[in-house]
């Protein structure tokens, strides 16, 4: 067999349960044990609830923006507990859920889309960098932290993510070989959404499959079901296992779809049909989990009422935050360019502080 | 007249229907600028009307997109492509710098390369990091690219007719926060070739020279000054490669002073340029130094705090009753 | 059968003639007429006469600087001469060869080494874009030269040429990506010679092969051995019929070997050894073109005569123009940069005009 | 003491060396870097000396490196990344000025990226297209970066350690042309904090300001004028960000008149903003306008014609003489 046949994907996704949460087989990978999957459905419901609480927020004129990861939040959780703590997160602006499953505190997160500053969280607290908006910048980001690491001794994985469109990035390209020349512990994970904003995959690539670009780079690539929460997790796990072994960097496609709009500014209506998004409302991956963990009588009331009330805890602390958040200081704008402020914005600083001391301000 | 209201967005909605339909040579294609239209619809409609040919997405990837136009235009089409945001724009830098810019340098103008890169730039709209940069010192101070800027929807229109038409690449550089402000516009009437200025308002005792998204502030300080009487002339730059050095110091020339104002951080920027030349060229007819109104030398800041960023009304003000200062 | 298997590469690159000169089966390449293996030989010869008579030139001052492709002029010529008339080529500053191969005027050609002016030769004479500096940025613009084409409904092929350092650089996945999603008639042809200046191909990427990279575009990636010159023209022949009817990109690398330094500035003794390249000089693609054509008796002495007396026509015609090259216009400086000199370019322009008629200039 | 003549390439060298020995954290790395020792063997034997983990070449891709680096750095290493030539590094724009320049400030300090970019630019060699650019502005321009450029091989010396001791990320401009000049250094004196002018030669009748590439020329043409009886000041200003607007403005008050002279084309540039802030702060000093010396509006130009653009002793010393002159 030839060299390359091992870093080929398979030729369907991935899955260990189908749409019904029905146990699938033949996949090789192994399932979580249920105690696991109850703490993915757990992560799963509060990752629902913060996408939903979210577009309430902004729907109520509180946030300016907010890029949904509804209907992607197998994707979201598995990126989030698939590390241990030592390892480092790379989210873009749609994981704001992978981030808070991550045990960013979620006020902290919303900082960036309530207006108050760019990143609004320590990103050395939980390990979960800036959230990107320049597409696939980070990945690169994501293999100097790893190479990084690898030069310290350090057994740490850094876990990138990404969308289908940032796939056409040539920092995704660079990415992809920089960790592989370096063997850096990097696993890329492309949540295949279908859409870049108005753009269908047919659009951004001719590939059988996105994970099929890894053999470029002597990358394993694999694609699994983006909406099987059991799968993206094993998925993820052994792919984290494997980079942390000294396996080097892995490539992993999840199929998963936009359920909503790109942000509530998009109209989504201009571009494809709501005949096109039903089918995969039908595919949600909270559902998928819940079904299953009831057929296995697994999800008991009371287990249930707990994951409720920390979603909603989460929600109400999402609520309470973004009304109290104070404004930002006008003097923060000088504080943070470089080390000690220049001459230049210390009289920059200084200009504008004599403005509004004479507004009164 | 044909004379008709449209918001900047409709006017250079317009101006590329009437170039796509007037020229088959012209194409325009970027990220989402398809079906929907581009996220700011200036693209509106032109898919439907013209076909997936002449309007079309593309993979997301900017230097691929301002690469390929350059292929295009080599090969005899005109392509306008857009930008979707000014700090998006960066990935293709060395295309635009390397190539765009020098090509028909480095081959003695036997290749040309007549492509429009639409950048809508500046900020003032509450957008997060990233999208609001005034990038365009870097193109300015990168040779063999034209750099221009509209300051109202019959600029636009007529700014983004001739970038297509021209034999240059043309960097028009679309102020977003202008977008949805409308104003009278003749579709009809001669189009002014660029790199000319244009005088926006007379006045006597001191010029503000503006381009872009300060263009508005520029008239309204000098509509607040007049009810102080103090009379302001505002030059509206509209081009800033070619520069309209005729027209402007004409102007400082007739005030002997001067403001210049741009969001830009200030820092080796065009309004550093306008102080040099201004000064350069027009020094003894100056009561007092060019004074600049520009962004602070920071990254553009969150939206809760644009306002102290941006040039406003009052510190152009400011800078107006500064003209009288001796040197400290 | 996976859709994947049709893009991928053979485990071995292809071959129609071992380093003997014999005959290799099993490629499922054609092998091309007699007369058209002494075309190519004719070309072999004088592309190793440019090299060797560009690197005299640079020897004896004359040129600054000049990136040989000695031992890659299989890949030279066969570029070229796969291409119709109607097709362009885009060639880097080591395709020196193949734009002369092309019918470039070789004096115009090396207008940029004599440092007289940057692109020397009219590119749209022979359709042969500037060669090109910025590494992989030309394959973007070969790109938009075929989409453009088939936009206007020509049946024209681009074959874009780069190095294997090059297929590092996020233009090159850009391009590849562009090429397959608007199924443009580009040939890319990734000229592998081991290096990038110092840098050896492990280096540069961990893939099996750098033709891996097509699948993950939706490209045929083809691997043919670079030293063969029939295999080479064989392979793009191929490659350009099959874009030319429709069947979108190809990607075909070729596995040669950069013999010389990287440039005459370059000093490759700090980073390989004389025995890595040894066996390299055995492959030479002109022996082996030349034992299979007199083993055919395909190569009569008056043609070898006529073959011999062409390459020294054109290295004599170097030799003269180098010599006899004008200097360039100051005035020049100003000339190409817009249509129309802006108003600050005419007062630059006569700022110096004054300062040179001053100095009597 | 310690002093030793080294070229600027030798003292650059040596730097490196230091950083690397006494800071285990400093890893250096880039195109060719490693056994060959960069093009310009700026690197030369650091490999062999530090091993393979401290400086080493990575696959071609200048985005690549500079995104990598800003990984290390915000995982505690400090890079010091070599692009090739001025030109290469178009294609890390988008990595330097939406991330290098930007992730201190994005997050409110909490994240450090102590890199050093360095960058051989600017002209004089004969190189051939995108060889020679002159970019400092494009850096300069970008909140957030520090800028600097050594005009002799113990600035270059200090300067590099500087920048690798600095919490900020610097762009280190280092002169082509100057690689191989040769001067006294010391490597014990103390450094000097970044963002310091120095006053190279004193002077009474006009100041030059001068930086990297130029200084040398300022420094020939005040021996000229001296010749002339022309007592010429050259301030070399070491550091473009921060700016010693202090040293800078003290030197042109004195003598009241200032050439400022640079490689880069002139139009929105560094000079620019040199004449731009000098005029603006020293208004009522200045006996003429600040004039510029720079290169012209076009894109750097082929070998043989190179000497017409760059700014040579003669076109100085018209200049100076053009001090005098009036408005026209
Ligand atoms: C370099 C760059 N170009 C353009 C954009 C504007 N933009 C923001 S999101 C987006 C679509 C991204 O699609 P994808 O990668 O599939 O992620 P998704 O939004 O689907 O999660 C675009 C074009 C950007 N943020 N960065
Ligand atoms: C964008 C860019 N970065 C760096 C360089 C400097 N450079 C010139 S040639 C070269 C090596 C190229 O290697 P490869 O692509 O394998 O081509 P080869 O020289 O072997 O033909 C480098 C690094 C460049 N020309 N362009
Ligand atoms: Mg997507
Ligand atoms: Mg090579």
């Amino acid at each position: 067999m030839a060299e390359h046949q091992a870093l080929l994907p398979s030729e369907e996704p991935l899955r260990l349960l189908d749409e019904s949460g029905s146990r699938v087989d033949g996949s090789g990978l192994p399932m979580p044990d249920t105690r696991r999957l109850l703490e993915v459905y757990g992560s799963l419901v509060t990752a629902r609830r913060v996408n939903d609480q979210a577009g309430a927020l902004v729907r109520q004129g509180r946030l300016a923006v907010y890029p949904s990861s509804h209907g992607q939040e197998a994707c979201q959780v598995g990126a989030a507990l698939a590390l241990s703590d030592g390892d480092w997160l790379f989210p873009t602006y749609r994981d704001t859920a992978a981030v808070i499953a991550r045990g960013v505190d979620p006020i902290e997160v919303l900082t960036l889309l309530q207006g108050d500053w760019h990143a609004g969280y320590d990103p050395y607290e939980r390990k979960v960098a800036p959230q990107a908006t320049p597409l696939a910048t980070q990945l690169l980001h994501a293999v100097g932290v790893a190479h990084a690491a690898r030069l310290k001794g350090e057994d740490t994985v850094v876990m990138a993510l990404c969308g289908d469109g940032a796939t056409s990035e040539g920092d995704f390209h660079e990415a992809l070989n920089f960790a592989a020349v370096f063997r850096a512990p990097v696993v890329f994970f492309v949540q295949n959404n279908e859409y870049a904003i108005s753009v269908p995959l047919a659009r951004q690539s001719a590939a059988p499959s996105l994970a099929h670009k890894g053999v470029g780079y002597g990358v394993p690539g694999e694609r699994v079901d983006g909406n099987d929460p059991a799968a993206v997790l094993a998925v993820l796990e052994r792919a984290v296992a494997d980079a942390r072994a000294g396996g080097g960097p892995r490539l992993i496609e999840a199929h998963t779809y936009r359920i909503q709009a790109h942000t509530n500014a998009d109209d989504d209506t201009r571009y494809r049909s709501g005949d096109e998004v039903d089918p995969w409302v039908a595919r949600d991956p909270l559902t998928r989990l819940e079904k299953h963990l009831k057929r296995k009588r697994a999800l008991t009331k009371a287990r249930r009422t707990e994951i409720t009330e920390a979603a909603e805890a989460v929600a109400a602390y999402m609520r309470e935050g973004v009304v109290e958040g104070a404004e930002p200081e006008p003097a923060e704008l000088f504080a943070h360019v470089f080390s000690e402020p220049t001459p230049q914005l210390a009289e920059q600083a200084a200009f504008l502080a004599e403005e509004l001391s004479r507004e009164g301000l | 007249m044909a004379t008709e209201k449209l918001s900047m967005a409709q006017a250079l909605n317009r101006a590329l229907r009437d170039s796509l339909a007037e020229d088959p040579t012209v194409h325009v294609f970027g990220e989402d600028v398809g079906p929907l239209g581009g996220v700011f619809r200036i693209t509106d409609g032109l898919t439907a009307e013209f076909g997936e040919e002449r309007c079309f997405d593309t993979p997301l990837a900017e230097s691929g997109i301002v690469g390929m136009a350059v292929g295009m235009a080599m090969n005899g089409l005109r392509p306008v492509v857009e930008m979707q945001f000014d700090a998006f724009a960066y990935p293709a830098f060395e295309q635009i710098a390397s190539h765009v810019a020098k090509i028909r340098n480095r081959t003695r103008g036997r290749v040309e390369v007549p492509l429009v890169i639409r950048v809508p730039f500046a900020g003032g709209i509450g957008g997060v990091e990233h999208h609001c940069d005034s990038s365009e010192a870097y193109y300015a101070h990168t040779p063999g690219l034209k750099v221009v800027t509209p300051a109202t929807p019959e600029d636009a229109y007529f700014l983004l007719r001739e970038s297509i038409a021209s034999p240059d690449p043309v960097v028009l550089m679309e102020p977003k926060k202008l977008y949805w402000a409308k104003g009278e516009i003749d579709v009809e009437r001669p189009a002014a070739p660029l790199g000319r200025a244009v005088v926006r308002r007379e006045g006597a005792d001191a010029t503000l020279i503006a381009y872009g998204p300060t263009v508005p502030v520029a008239l309204e300080a000098a509509e607040a000054a007049a009810a102080e009487g103090r009379d302001l002339q505002v030059v509206d730059l509209r081009s800033l490669v070619p520069f309209d050095d005729e027209t402007v110091c004409a102007a400082v020339r007739s005030t002997g002073r001067a403001v210049v104002i741009a969001e830009a951080s200030g820092f080796a920027s065009v309004s550093s340029e306008i102080v040099a030349r201004v000064t350069e060229r027009c020094f003894h007819s100056l009561a007092a130094p060019v004074r600049r109104v520009s962004g602070f030398d920071i990254p553009y800041p969150p939206p809760k705090l644009e306002r102290f960023h941006l040039p406003g009304v009052d510190r152009v003000l400011d800078a107006v009753d500064d003209l009288q200062w001796e040197d400290q």
